[in-house]
């Protein structure tokens, strides 16, 4: 599949919906998506992704690449906040600069999930070890964010508190007990666990309706994105460089770490993507809490509003074609 | 009409409801309204009440409670607003009819 | 600012929402307000407004209008709550617009 | 198909479901599709028929007959309105007969994909242009019936504060850009620009359970008309005959329109059904503040109460009849 | 098929989901599916199982069997509730008695789907006519209980004023026209009245998507099971044994039952199933109106929290085994 | 407890909502709560809230403010009342915590 057959990808569904979305906000259309359906289809599209991907891993088997792959992962999502919060902290302070940077070092779903349909297309598989790996990119970098605004906003704690003070148990169980990770995880262990009939007796939920499904939650996605637009001007043109370049610079990381760990394109596209892509939806909940005194009409907008749709429009493609010109 | 209550109203964000409910539950009031897709705007900015992103949503608690049971739920609820944001206003009212 | 009325707030079970507006209707206040999404605890234990189990919703009706309407719907809604369960509370509040 | 084959049509799904709400509430039970459920389905219907139009008329390309008939539909959403009113005025004030005037003038597009189910359990195909003109019929009729209130309710809009009244800006906005009509064009745009392959995969989502969401929607639109039905009581006879006889009317012209242009039995049947139905979605949404002295508990019920159960139950099928002796 | 098949099976979906919910509760997560979701999925499950069930029976025909099937289905909904009333008041008052005895003289939906969804995998059929029975069980245990509250509570009732009293014209519409039922039996009749035509075109709704809504609905099951288990405790253990050993009982009458009426062994189980399972849904809604002072706390936790769980953990696959021996 | 305030609410039709958040705005104010999904009766007819035709709905917007913002918000909301139907009701209560 060359570069004029990938862009022609982005005609047909699910990809355009999300501009339909988009525009319609941008014209100042009254299209909402009724939040309870959100949840719903976000829900929905975990437990499909979750359940597909515990099949492949049933079917591949646990092999030592997949070991290196889930290691590697972890490592990139406790690395990448990290450096993250250190660029973030030339403009941003302490709170929203940890905020921030561990919704770069978690992951986007959608983003993934629109990725999978990419390689679907192009008739490419990848490993369920993926979609294991993206479960495991959720959380670590919550922790970090928390730890490294505690350990350098010193003062703002003092005036929290005792008691509301979250614990290390409590932040820990928010983190890792969200109920997208949890339906995310549950519906792998249920794939992994699955006979053949199991998974043929879910396909025409988990596969057939999958692309019609996600069309519907990327137009929401275009309408909350169009939303959040505004948001990005008071910005400033920092967050959206930071917005563009940092997927950039994450998705470079990854291609590279593809190669040192020899995964084949599939897989090497998709563990590109999870480093390219930021959290809008756990990891703004956790912060709500955990760094209350950081902005989420800052650290959102930029996941939601810029990230988010480079990677979709400029940004997969981009991945894409690079790793194809390595793996041709 | 008949006793004299207050009547406390809590708003924010919803990620703190179980959080509040827990010490309200502490404080011994007898009941307790919650409202949980509330939509709005304060100073940390709107709350559209959106389903897709994480945190963009408030939390209504109603309390209906005598003046002494006020003070103690206002005392235990006043932490986490002022630490997390959102409102807690107290106004007058009567009870009815309560079983 | 205008003219002074009675806030009337009614608070129980869902499955008593049409008994209730029935009963309000019949004393012919100009209009009320109805949400129907609402949890809470009370007497009669938790109502977390899972949708699937039945019974464990309650209904919010609000109902401004003059004292002596205030007293015709209190007492067309007391002995419902009195055998159900719930709340019932008046608070003053004023017109601003109404038409 | 004759006519018993046609009749038999009305036992299978979807259409007796919506008996099934109506009559459920005539008996008093307590059956209620949530909120923001009937939202979804309603979105859902759209951005199927929308996309599965776009993919029809990508097949068969844009002739001159397609021009022909977006144009026919276009005057006759402006016409409809404008003689509606002048029979309304006869028992209704101005705003009252503005509103329903523009209802009868748009489109119901439960009343649209429920003929398409019939022409598909009957094996006769429409064009995608049908859907096209569904979707520019839906709006005009908004401005034509708030152009009429301005002009002949003059002492009313006195009354209205100068910065209430709405801007003619505004008003297109509300007309055009109404979260029906954006789905409804955006997948039909998606549909247009998708390749096979886009197709294929929309089918299990737009096409699959489309009967089945349709049943849902059909239920929904019972327990509704079954709710409104009451109002209908007090809106008298005149209005329960006009229920009845615009969508006759309306029929009779789209017959012999279709005739003229020259369409065949499926586009015919399609083009009178988007004449002969009346909007309770988007029209009354826009009537509440473009015509606010307008009572939509009158305008509201007779679309919804009175010309939608007519249509699904004895218009259709007489429509249908009678086409078919045409093209016989 | 022998047990271990049969275990193997509560490995498949649409089963785990459930342990899912209910760990992620018990782990203090935060996953919620939305109320109206819940609804809508439960609306779908009753919508889908009364149509294929109303297939069934247009295939089967209603002979005479099926009238003795559905007599007897109802005569136990009348007994079940009597003796169960007398168990539990040994510990319990009237009010809380009538209104669990009421429950268990019901059905519970979702462990009806969960069986048939275990016949099915293993290739066993069932007839309509069990899903007509369970339509004719819901609702008359809630008038039985209702009249033991009122015969035996007499005191109480004093204090009830005259005209909150429910009539038992309000009562027989409460029980025979809630929701649900009205969803189940239209469903049915639709299925009976289909063509072949009819059935087709609902297939990928009504059976293509359904193992995955019944799973999200079983996830959904779960998370509400867990928040009630706390008022487990409260409840004590005369309730928890009561929860289970109850619908051992039960199934064992309706195996007994089953015999002597000479059912094959898909209808065995499935009548067992609905004696074995006590209603979370109609029935409390039912109570909390018509008998007001029994504690919804208590009695739907133990349908919920005890019965529920123990009938899809451990009853199905033992009425399965037994039966299958039986017939073997 | 501190600080009075006054507590404007407003109920009308859902088609204003955006309208009406415009000029709450431009008052200044500095936030305010909205409700999505109102049910009621008025003036208007019955709102059932059903999600399939349009204009059934109301939304509930209530601003807590100190009596000079609270002319503002109703000198601004007024005329819309007035032209398009709904209430505003006004009420006394105290801030308990706010920041
Ligand atoms: N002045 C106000 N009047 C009414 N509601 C308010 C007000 N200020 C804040 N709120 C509500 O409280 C939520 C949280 O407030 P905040 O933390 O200040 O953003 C807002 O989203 C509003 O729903
Ligand atoms: N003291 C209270 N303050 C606020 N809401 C209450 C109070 N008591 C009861 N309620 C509400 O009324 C509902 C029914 O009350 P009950 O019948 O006492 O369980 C509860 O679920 C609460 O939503
Ligand atoms: N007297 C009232 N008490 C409470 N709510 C009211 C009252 N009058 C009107 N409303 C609410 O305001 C909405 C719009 O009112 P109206 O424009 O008069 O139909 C109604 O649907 C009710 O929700
Ligand atoms: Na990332
Ligand atoms: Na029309
Ligand atoms: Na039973």
């Amino acid at each position: 599949m060359d570069l004029s057959h990938l862009l022609h990808n982005f005609l047909a569904p699910p990809v355009p919906f999300f501009f339909v979305g988009l525009l319609a906000i941008l014209a100042k259309s009254d299209l909402e998506i009724p939040s309870q359906i959100s949840k719903f289809i976000s829900l929905y599209l975990l437990m499909a992704i979750g359940f597909k991907g515990g099949v492949e891993l049933h079917h591949s088997g646990i092999s030592s690449q997949v070991i290196i792959i889930l290691f590697v992962s972890i490592i990139m999502a406790l690395v990448v906040p990290v450096y993250s919060f250190y660029i973030l902290r030339r403009k941003l302070d302490v709170a929203n600069a940890a905020a921030l940077a561990a919704s770069f070092g978690s992951v986007s779903a959608v983003t993934f999930i629109t990725a999978s349909n990419i390689l679907q297309t192009s008739g490419i598989s990848y490993g369920g070890e993926m979609v294991a790996a993206m479960a495991l990119m959720e959380s670590p970098s919550i922790i970090i964010g928390v730890i490294m605004y505690r350990k350098l906003a010193a003062k703002k704690e003092e005036t929290i508190g005792e008691h509301e003070h979250m614990g290390m148990k409590e932040l820990f169980r928010e983190a890792f007990l969200n109920g997208s990770i949890v339906v995310l995880l549950g519906s792998l262990l249920i794939g992994l666990l699955s006979n053949e009939k199991g998974m043929e007796i879910m396909q025409p939920f988990t596969g057939g309706i999958f692309k019609g499904m996600l069309s519907f939650f990327l137009l929401d996605m275009g309408v909350v994105a169009g939303k959040r637009i505004s948001a990005i001007r008071q910005a400033g043109w920092f967050l959206v460089g930071f917005g563009i370049l940092m997927p950039l610079i994450n998705a470079g990381i990854g291609i590279g770490l593809s190669c040192l760990m020899g995964l084949d394109q599939g897989n090497s596209f998709m563990f590109t993507v999870l480093l390219a892509s930021a959290s809008y939806i756990a990891v703004p909940a956790a912060m709500r809490i955990a760094v209350p005194d950081a902005n989420p009409g800052i650290y959102v907008p930029v996941a939601l509003a810029i990230t988010f749709p480079f990677n979709i429009i400029a940004g997969l493609p981009l991945y894409y074609w690079v790793l194809q010109c390595i793996h041709a | 009409m008949e006793n004299d209550i207050k009547k406390i109203e809590i708003i924010t964000d919803s990620t703190l409801q179980s959080r509040l409910v827990k010490v309200i539950d502490d404080t011994g009031v007898s009941g307790y309204t919650i409202l949980k897709d509330v939509a709005g705007k304060g100073l940390k900015g709107d709350k559209d009440g959106h389903g897709i992103s994480g945190g963009f949503k408030n939390c209504y608690i109603m309390i209906c409670c005598d003046e002494h049971e006020a003070h103690k739920v206002v005392d235990a609820v006043k932490p986490i607003i002022n630490t997390f944001g959102g409102i807690c206003i107290v106004s007058d009212a009567h009870w009815v009819i309560h079983n």
